[in-house]
C-alpha cells in the first residue's frame, strides 16, 4: 500500500441512484399544508424514522430555507423552531447541553406548540410576580 | 414350444439397450409425438399416442434395469406386466403403428419410438400376441416363401409371358451377374410392369443383371411381426443366393420394408456384414442417369405428385434419387406438403395391411394421405413401394378419387427411347 | 428451538450438502446404468456419419418443423418460455452466480435484478398456464401420471419462493428464504428419480436419434 | 428524591417548566419510536409515573453495552431518565462496591419487592457456577434470585438475550441466555452487539411512561425498535432491487455507496432499528459506513455462515462434496450398469429360438 491515500477520496459519495427520499418527502409535506388549510389539522413528521441516506436531510433542509420567524428556546438544553420559507412549514430541532442533535421534526402548523406559554408556566410566572411585588413597597 | 408370457418378458428383457434406457429416462410427456401420428391426429383418440403404445416395454425396463424400479419390485410397489395388458396392447402396437419413425422425428427429447416399437414387438410375438394375419403371412414366408404365397411357377409364369408378348430377356440364375434383383410378391402378383420396366431399362443401360430362382422373395415378416430369427432366417436365404451368384450387389424393389429389411437390419439380424452391397432399384435408376446410361422422351403432362414410402425415405434415407428421376419424366411434378423425410404415411406399412383387424381403421386414417393430395391437387400419384401403392389404390377408392397411383420405375420405364428409335445418343 | 439464523446456517451447509449429494449420485448412476448397457454396432453399410448425424440431431431437435409448430404451438412455446426463464432466473441472478462461484469458482456477469424479476414473473404464468394445459388437453391428461405433477410443483416452488422472498410477502424474510432453499433442496432431491433426468439424458436420447437416422442418411 | 412522587413532581422541583417536560415527551416519543403525535398521551402518562427502581446486573459481559448506555447521545434525557429511576445497583456506575454494594442491592429488593426492573446484560454460565460469580454468588444463582421480586426483565445485549459471543459455537461456558432460565417473567430482549443506546433508554422510558412492556416479536424483542429488517429500512435498497453490487471494499460500486450484498451483507436477515435510529447522534450506520451488517441482533449470529459470505452462498464446502458424489455415483453406476449388463447378456444366452410354430399361445 503506498501510504495512506488522503480520506478526500475514500468517502463516500452517493452515486446518481439516489434513494430520492426529498422529493417524496416535500409531497408529504404539501398535503400536509392542503390538509392545514382545508380542515385545519397539523401534521408533525419525525425525520429519525426516515431512513435518508447521507446528505438527504442537509439537502430536505435546504429546499426547505428559512422563513420570516426563527425562535430559539432554552429548556433542558437548546431548541431551534424556524419557520421554512414555505409558511406553516416549521423546522423544529432539539439539542441536548452538549448541543447534540437529539430530536429533529417538520412541523405543519400555525404556530409550533412549544413556542405557546402553557397554563402552568404562566401560573408559576404569576405567582414569582406576586411575589416579586409583594416583598418591595417601592413599585 | 409354445408362446407365453414369460418368453414375452424375456424378450423384453433382451430388448432393452442404452437408446431404449436413455430414451424412457428423457420422456416428458409431453404429448407431442401423438401430433405427428396420423393414428392421432385423424382419430382423435389419445390411446393413440405413440409414447404410450410402449407401456409394456418401458415397465419391464424400469422394473428390471433401474436400480429404483428393482427397489420398487423388491417391495412389491411395481406392476409387474400382465398378459391382459399385452393382450390390451396389441392393437395399439401393431394395428394402430406403421413404425414410420414421424414421431421420433418430432420427439423434442429426440426418443426414437419407431426404434423403440421394433423392439416391442419382439415381446409381443413371443408372448403370442402378435395379429393373426401377420403370424400366417410368417409362416407362409418361411414355409413357402412368400407372405402371399407365391412360389417360383407363378414367377416363372409372369417371366415366360414379359419375355414373349415384350420380347424381353429376363435371366434367372445368371451367376457372375453385377446385380442380383428381388421382387416383392405385391409386384410379382399384382404390379408384373416393374419386372418388365427393369429389364428394358437395364437391357438400355446394358445393365448384367439376373434373379435367383432360390431367392427372388425381397419381403420380410419377420421385421414386421417383429421375431429377429424369422428375418434372419429370410435374410440368410437372399445372402446364399447373392453369394451363390457372386453378384456384386442386390437390388431391393419398390417395397418399403423389404428395403429396411435387407438394407438396414440384415447384417445385424445374420450377425455379419454382407460381402455384396444392397442398393433400392431408385439408387440404381439415379446412378444410371448421373452416368447418362438412362435415355428418356417425353414427359408426362399432367400434375404428379409424389408419395414418400416411410422405410425407404424417412427411415431409409433415399430421399432426392425419387426427385432426380421424377423431374425427367414429369414436366409439372409438384411436392405435397411435408413432402420429403416428413411425409405422412399411407397407413398400411409395418405390417397394418397384412392385418385385417387394422383394415377399418386404416381406412380412417387415410384421410391424412387424402388431406396432403387434396393441398396439392393432383392429378397423379406416384410412389416407390408397391405395398402403399395398392393401399393407396384402395384408400383413394375408399374417398372416391380417381388420381392414378404409378410405380416410378415403371414411369421411367414408359418414356425410355426405344431401341432403334435413334433417340438423342 | 432452531433459530432461524441457525436454521438458514443449516440449510446452506449441511442439508445443501446431502442434496447435492444425492443430486449427483442419482444423476450419475441414472446416466451410467443408460450408457453401460450400451448399443451393438451396426454391421450394415453406412451411408452417412452416425456421429454427425448424433450432433447434429443434438442441436437441431431445439428447433421443431414448422408443422408441428402449428399442431402444438402451445406445448412448444410455453416449453421455451419456462425453460429459458427458468435458467436465466437460475443462472443471471447475481446471488446465485455468488452461490455458483463458491460451490464451482467460476462467474459470470449478472442480468438486472428487475429483468430477473420479471422473468421469474413469466416464468411463473407461464408454468401455471403449462399445468392447465396438462389438465385440459386430452393427449397430456391421458398421459399424465402423479409423477408428472409432482415435478410441476417441484419445478414452480423454488421459482414462487424465490420470487416472495425477493419480495418479502408475508412471514419474517429469513423464513422465506429458509423455504426457498427447502424447495430447491426437494427439487434437487428429487431430480434423479423422476422425468428431470431428461435434462440430462435428452441429450444420450437425441445423440442415439441422430446417429441411428444419420448412418443411414438421413438429418433426423 | 423519595421515590414514592411522581416523575412530574421531580421536574417541577428541578425547575423544569411545562414547556421543557413537553420538549422532554416529544424525544422520549422520538426516542421510542413512536408516532410524534403520541407526544400528548406520553405528557400525561409520565407526570403520573412511579419511580421504579431498577437493578442491573451484569453478567458474563464486556461491558459494551453499559458503554454504549453511557454514551448515548442525549444526557440530558438520559441523565432525567436516570433521575426518574433510581438505580440502586450498577457494579460500573455505583460508587459502592464488596459487600456494601450487596447490601444496597438486598435493600432495593425488599424495598419495592414486586416492582423493581431488572436489567441484565451478559449471558449467564452453567457449564460451572464457577466461572463467573459476583461476591461469591454465582450468575445463575444472582439472577434467580433477583429476578423473583422483579416487575420486569431487560435483558440488555446479544449475550442476555440469546447468549451472544460466550454462548458462540463451541459455547465453552454453557453459557445461556436470561430466557433459558427466566421463565415466568415477562423479558424484554434489547438485542444487538452492543444495541443501539437509544433502544435501551427507549424501552426504559416506555416502561416508565406506561408501566408496561411494549409488544414483543416471536424473540421477545420489541416490535418498535426490531420489527421491520435492516434490509428493509437500507437506503441502498435501490441498488439491491436494481441489482448494483460493490464487489469488493474498494471497487467503483463500494464507493458509489452500492448495495454490499456480495460482500456478505446480513441486512437482508437482521431486525434492528439501526436504518433509521443510526448510531452515534444519527450519523450512521454500519452498511452507510460502508460495512455489510453482521446480523449482530440475531441469535447466534457468531455462527451464522461467515460475516463476509453472502447469503446466498452455501455454508459448507458444496464443491468439494460434489467431486467425492461424482466418485461414488460413478462407482455406484458403473456397478449398477454392469449389474444391467449381464442381466442383459444373460438374457440374450437363454434365448429361445422362437420359430412359426411358436407365435400362439398353447391351448
Amino acid at each position: 500500500m503506498s501510504g495512506l491515500t488522503n480520506s478526500e477520496d475514500l468517502k463516500v459519495v452517493p452515486g446518481e441512484f439516489l434513494t430520492g427520499n426529498v422529493q417524496p418527502l416535500l409531497h408529504e409535506i404539501r398535503h400536509a399544508m392542503g390538509r392545514l388549510l382545508d380542515e385545519g389539522e397539523a401534521t408533525v413528521i419525525d425525520l429519525r424514522s426516515i431512513p435518508l441516506a447521507p446528505g438527504e436531510e442537509d439537502r430536505l433542509l435546504r429546499e426547505l430555507g428559512r422563513g420570516e420567524v426563527a425562535a430559539h428556546l432554552s429548556a433542558l438544553g437548546p431548541s431551534e423552531l424556524v419557520e421554512s420559507r414555505f409558511p406553516g412549514v416549521w423546522i423544529v430541532t432539539h439539542y441536548n447541553s452538549d448541543s447534540e442533535v437529539i430530536g429533529r421534526f417538520i412541523e405543519v402548523c400555525d404556530m409550533p406548540g412549544l413556542l405557546k406559554a402553557q397554563q402552568d408556566d404562566i401560573r408559576d410566572g404569576l405567582a414569582a410576580l406576586e411575589a416579586r411585588l409583594a416583598c418591595s413597597t417601592d413599585a | 414350444m409354445s408362446a407365453s408370457l414369460e418368453r414375452g418378458i424375456h424378450a423384453f428383457k433382451e430388448a432393452i439397450d442404452g437408446p431404449v434406457a436413455s430414451f424412457f429416462s428423457s420422456c416428458v410427456h409431453c404429448g407431442l409425438c401423438a401430433h405427428a401420428c396420423l393414428f392421432y391426429t385423424e382419430t382423435g383418440d389419445p390411446k393413440y399416442t405413440p409414447i404410450h403404445k410402449l407401456e409394456p416395454l418401458r415397465r419391464v425396463w424400469k422394473q428390471e434395469y433401474t436400480f429404483w424400479g428393482r427397489y420398487a419390485r423388491a417391495f412389491g410397489l411395481s406392476k409387474p406386466v400382465t398378459d391382459e395388458e399385452l393382450g390390451e396392447w396389441e392393437t395399439l402396437v401393431y394395428d394402430s403403428c406403421t413404425m414410420c419413425g414421424r414421431c421420433s422425428m418430432v420427439c423434442p427429447v429426440g426418443n426414437d419410438i419407431a426404434y423403440m416399437i421394433r423392439r416391442t414387438r419382439e415381446g409381443m410375438a413371443a408372448a403370442g400376441h402378435a395379429p393373426e394375419g401377420l403370424i400366417g403371412a410368417s409362416r407362409r414366408a418361411v414355409t413357402i416363401g412368400s407372405p402371399m404365397g407365391v412360389k417360383l411357377p407363378a414367377l416363372e409364369a409372369q417371366i415366360r409371358h414379359l419375355e414373349q408378348e415384350a420380347g424381353l430377356t429376363i435371366p434367372v440364375d445368371l451367376e457372375g451377374a453385377d446385380y442380383m434383383c428381388l421382387l416383392s410378391s405385391m409386384e410379382i402378383m399384382n404390379f408384373p410392369e416393374y419386372i418388365g420396366a427393369i429389364a428394358r431399362i437395364f437391357k438400355q443401360a446394358n445393365v448384367s443383371w439376373t434373379i435367383s430362382s432360390e431367392a427372388f422373395e425381397a419381403t420380410n415378416s419377420g421385421i414386421q411381426i417383429g421375431v429377429s430369427e424369422i428375418a434372419a432366417e429370410l435374410v440368410q436365404r437372399v445372402v446364399d443366393a447373392a453369394e451363390k451368384l457372386q453378384v456384386k450387389a442386390v437390388i431391393s424393389p419398390e417395397c418399403g420394408h423389404a428395403y429396411m429389411a435387407i438394407r438396414w437390419e440384415g447384417p445385424n439380424l445374420i450377425g455379419k456384414p454382407f460381402s455384396f452391397q444392397v442398393m433400392h432399384i431408385m439408387e440404381v435408376l439415379d446412378q444410371l442417369r448421373e452416368e447418362g446410361r438412362l435415355k428418356t422422351t417425353g414427359k408426362e403432362k399432367q400434375r404428379l405428385t409424389y408419395h414418400d414410402p416411410c422405410q425407404i425415405a424417412r427411415r431409409g434415407g433415399v430421399l432426392e434419387q425419387p426427385r432426380n428421376l421424377l423431374n425427367i419424366v414429369a414436366e409439372d411434378f409438384v411436392e405435397m406438403p411435408e413432402a420429403g423425410k416428413m411425409n405422412w404415411c399411407c397407413g398400411a406399412g409395418g405390417g397394418v395391411s397384412a392385418n385385417e383387424r387394422a383394415d377399418e381403421l386404416r381406412l380412417r386414417v387415410f384421410n391424412r394421405k387424402k388431406s396432403q393430395l387434396d393441398a396439392v391437387r393432383a392429378e397423379g400419384l406416384v410412389t416407390a413401394c408397391s405395398n402403399c401403392r395398392i393401399y393407396l389404390e384402395e384408400g383413394l377408392e375408399e374417398y372416391h378419387m380417381d388420381i392414378p397411383v404409378t410405380g416410378l420405375t415403371e414411369t421411367i420405364a414408359e418414356h425410355l427411347v426405344e431401341e432403334g428409335e435413334g433417340g438423342e445418343r | 428451538m432452531m433459530t432461524e439464523t441457525q436454521l438458514l446456517v443449516w440449510l446452506r451447509g449441511p442439508a445443501l450438502q446431502v442434496a447435492i449429494a444425492i443430486f449427483v449420485v442419482g444423476v450419475a448412476v441414472r446416466l451410467l446404468e443408460v450408457l453401460v448397457l450400451g448399443r451393438k454396432a451396426d454391421l450394415a453399410e453406412a451411408r452417412g456419419s452416425a456421429v454427425a448425424g448424433g450432433m447434429r440431431t443434438i442441436l437441431m431437435r431445439s428447433f421443431p418443423d414448422r408443422a408441428t409448430l402449428q399442431r402444438a404451438a402451445f406445448t412448444e412455446i410455453t416449453g421455451y418460455i419456462f425453460h429459458i426463464g427458468f435458467f436465466v432466473t437460475l443462472l443471471f441472478y447475481a446471488p446465485h452466480i455468488l452461490l455458483f462461484n463458491s460451490a464451482l469458482g467460476i462467474s459470470w456477469p449478472a442480468l438486472p435484478t428487475p429483468v430477473i424479476d420479471a422473468t421469474a414473473v413469466v416464468t411463473i404464468i407461464t408454468l401455471v398456464a403449462v399445468l392447465i394445459h396438462r389438465l385440459t388437453n386430452r393427449v397430456m391428461r391421458f398421459l399424465s401420471r402423479f409423477q408428472d405433477y409432482l415435478v410441476w410443483l417441484l419445478t414452480i416452488l423454488p421459482v414462487v419462493t424465490g420470487y416472495i422472498a425477493f419480495h418479502r410477502i408475508g412471514v419474517t424474510p429469513p423464513i422465506l428464504i429458509a423455504i426457498h432453499i427447502i424447495s430447491v433442496e426437494l427439487f434437487l432431491i428429487v431430480f434423479p428419480f423422476t422425468k428431470l433426468m431428461h435434462a440430462f439424458t435428452l441429450f444420450m436420447s437425441r445423440y442415439y436419434n441422430g446417429a441411428i437416422a444419420g448412418y443411414r442418411g438421413v438429418k433426423s | 428524591m423519595s421515590k414514592d412522587n411522581t416523575l412530574g413532581e421531580i421536574l417541577r422541583k428541578q425547575g423544569v417548566s411545562r414547556r421543557g417536560f413537553l420538549k422532554f415527551c416529544a424525544a422520549t416519543a422520538s426516542l421510542m419510536a413512536l408516532p410524534p403525535g403520541m407526544a400528548p398521551v406520553i405528557a400525561q402518562a409520565l407526570e403520573k409515573a412511579r419511580r421504579p427502581s431498577v437493578i442491573w446486573l451484569s453478567f458474563q459481559e464486556c461491558t459494551g453495552c453499559t458503554e454504549s448506555l453511557t454514551r448515548s447521545y442525549s444526557p440530558t434525557v438520559e441523565g432525567l431518565i436516570f433521575d426518574a429511576i433510581s438505580l440502586d445497583y450498577h457494579h460500573t456506575l455505583m460508587a459502592a462496591s464488596g459487600t456494601a454494594a450487596e447490601a444496597a442491592r438486598e435493600a432495593a429488593m425488599e424495598q419495592s419487592y414486586g416492582n423493581y426492573i431488572l436489567v441484565v446484560d451478559g449471558s449467564i454460565p452453567t457449564r460451572n457456577a464457577g466461572f463467573s460469580t459476583i461476591a461469591g454468588v454465582s450468575n445463575r444463582d444472582m439472577l434467580l434470585d433477583t429476578a423473583r421480586g422483579a416487575a420486569a426483565i431487560v435483558a440488555v445485549g446479544t449475550c442476555a438475550a440469546f447468549g451472544g459471543i460466550p454462548h458462540a459455537n463451541p459455547n465453552p461456558t454453557g453459557a445461556v441466555s436470561v430466557s433459558d432460565l427466566i421463565k415466568d417473567k415477562p423479558i424484554i430482549n434489547v438485542s444487538g452487539c452492543p444495541p443501539i443506546p437509544v433502544v435501551i433508554t427507549g424501552v426504559l422510558a416506555h416502561f416508565l411512561t406506561f408501566g408496561a412492556i411494549p409488544d414483543l416479536d416471536s424473540h421477545g424483542r420489541p416490535v418498535a425498535f426490531y420489527g421491520k429488517s435492516i434490509h428493509d429500512r437500507c437506503y441502498r435498497r435501490p441498488f439491491y432491487d436494481r441489482g448494483l453490487f460493490a464487489e469488493s471494499f474498494d471497487d467503483e460500486g463500494a464507493k458509489s455507496g452500492w448495495c454490499l450484498y456480495k460482500l456478505g451483507c446480513k441486512g437482508p436477515t437482521t431486525y434492528n432499528a439501526c436504518a433509521t435510529t443510526k448510531w452515534n447522534e444519527g450519523t450512521s450506520f454500519p452498511i452507510e459506513s460502508g460495512h455489510p451488517c453482521l446480523g449482530c441482533s440475531e441469535p447466534d449470529f457468531w455462527d451464522g455462515g461467515g460475516f463476509y459470505k453472502a447469503i446466498s452462498t452455501p455454508t459448507e464446502d458444496i464443491g468439494r462434496t460434489a467431486v467425492y458424489a461424482i466418485g461414488g455415483g460413478a462407482a455406484a453406476g458403473l456397478a449398477l450398469g454392469a449389474i444391467n449388463r449381464a442381466k442383459r447378456n444373460k438374457a440374450e444366452k437363454e434365448h429361445e429360438q422362437v420359430t412359426i410354430d411358436d407365435l400362439e399361445k398353447g391351448d
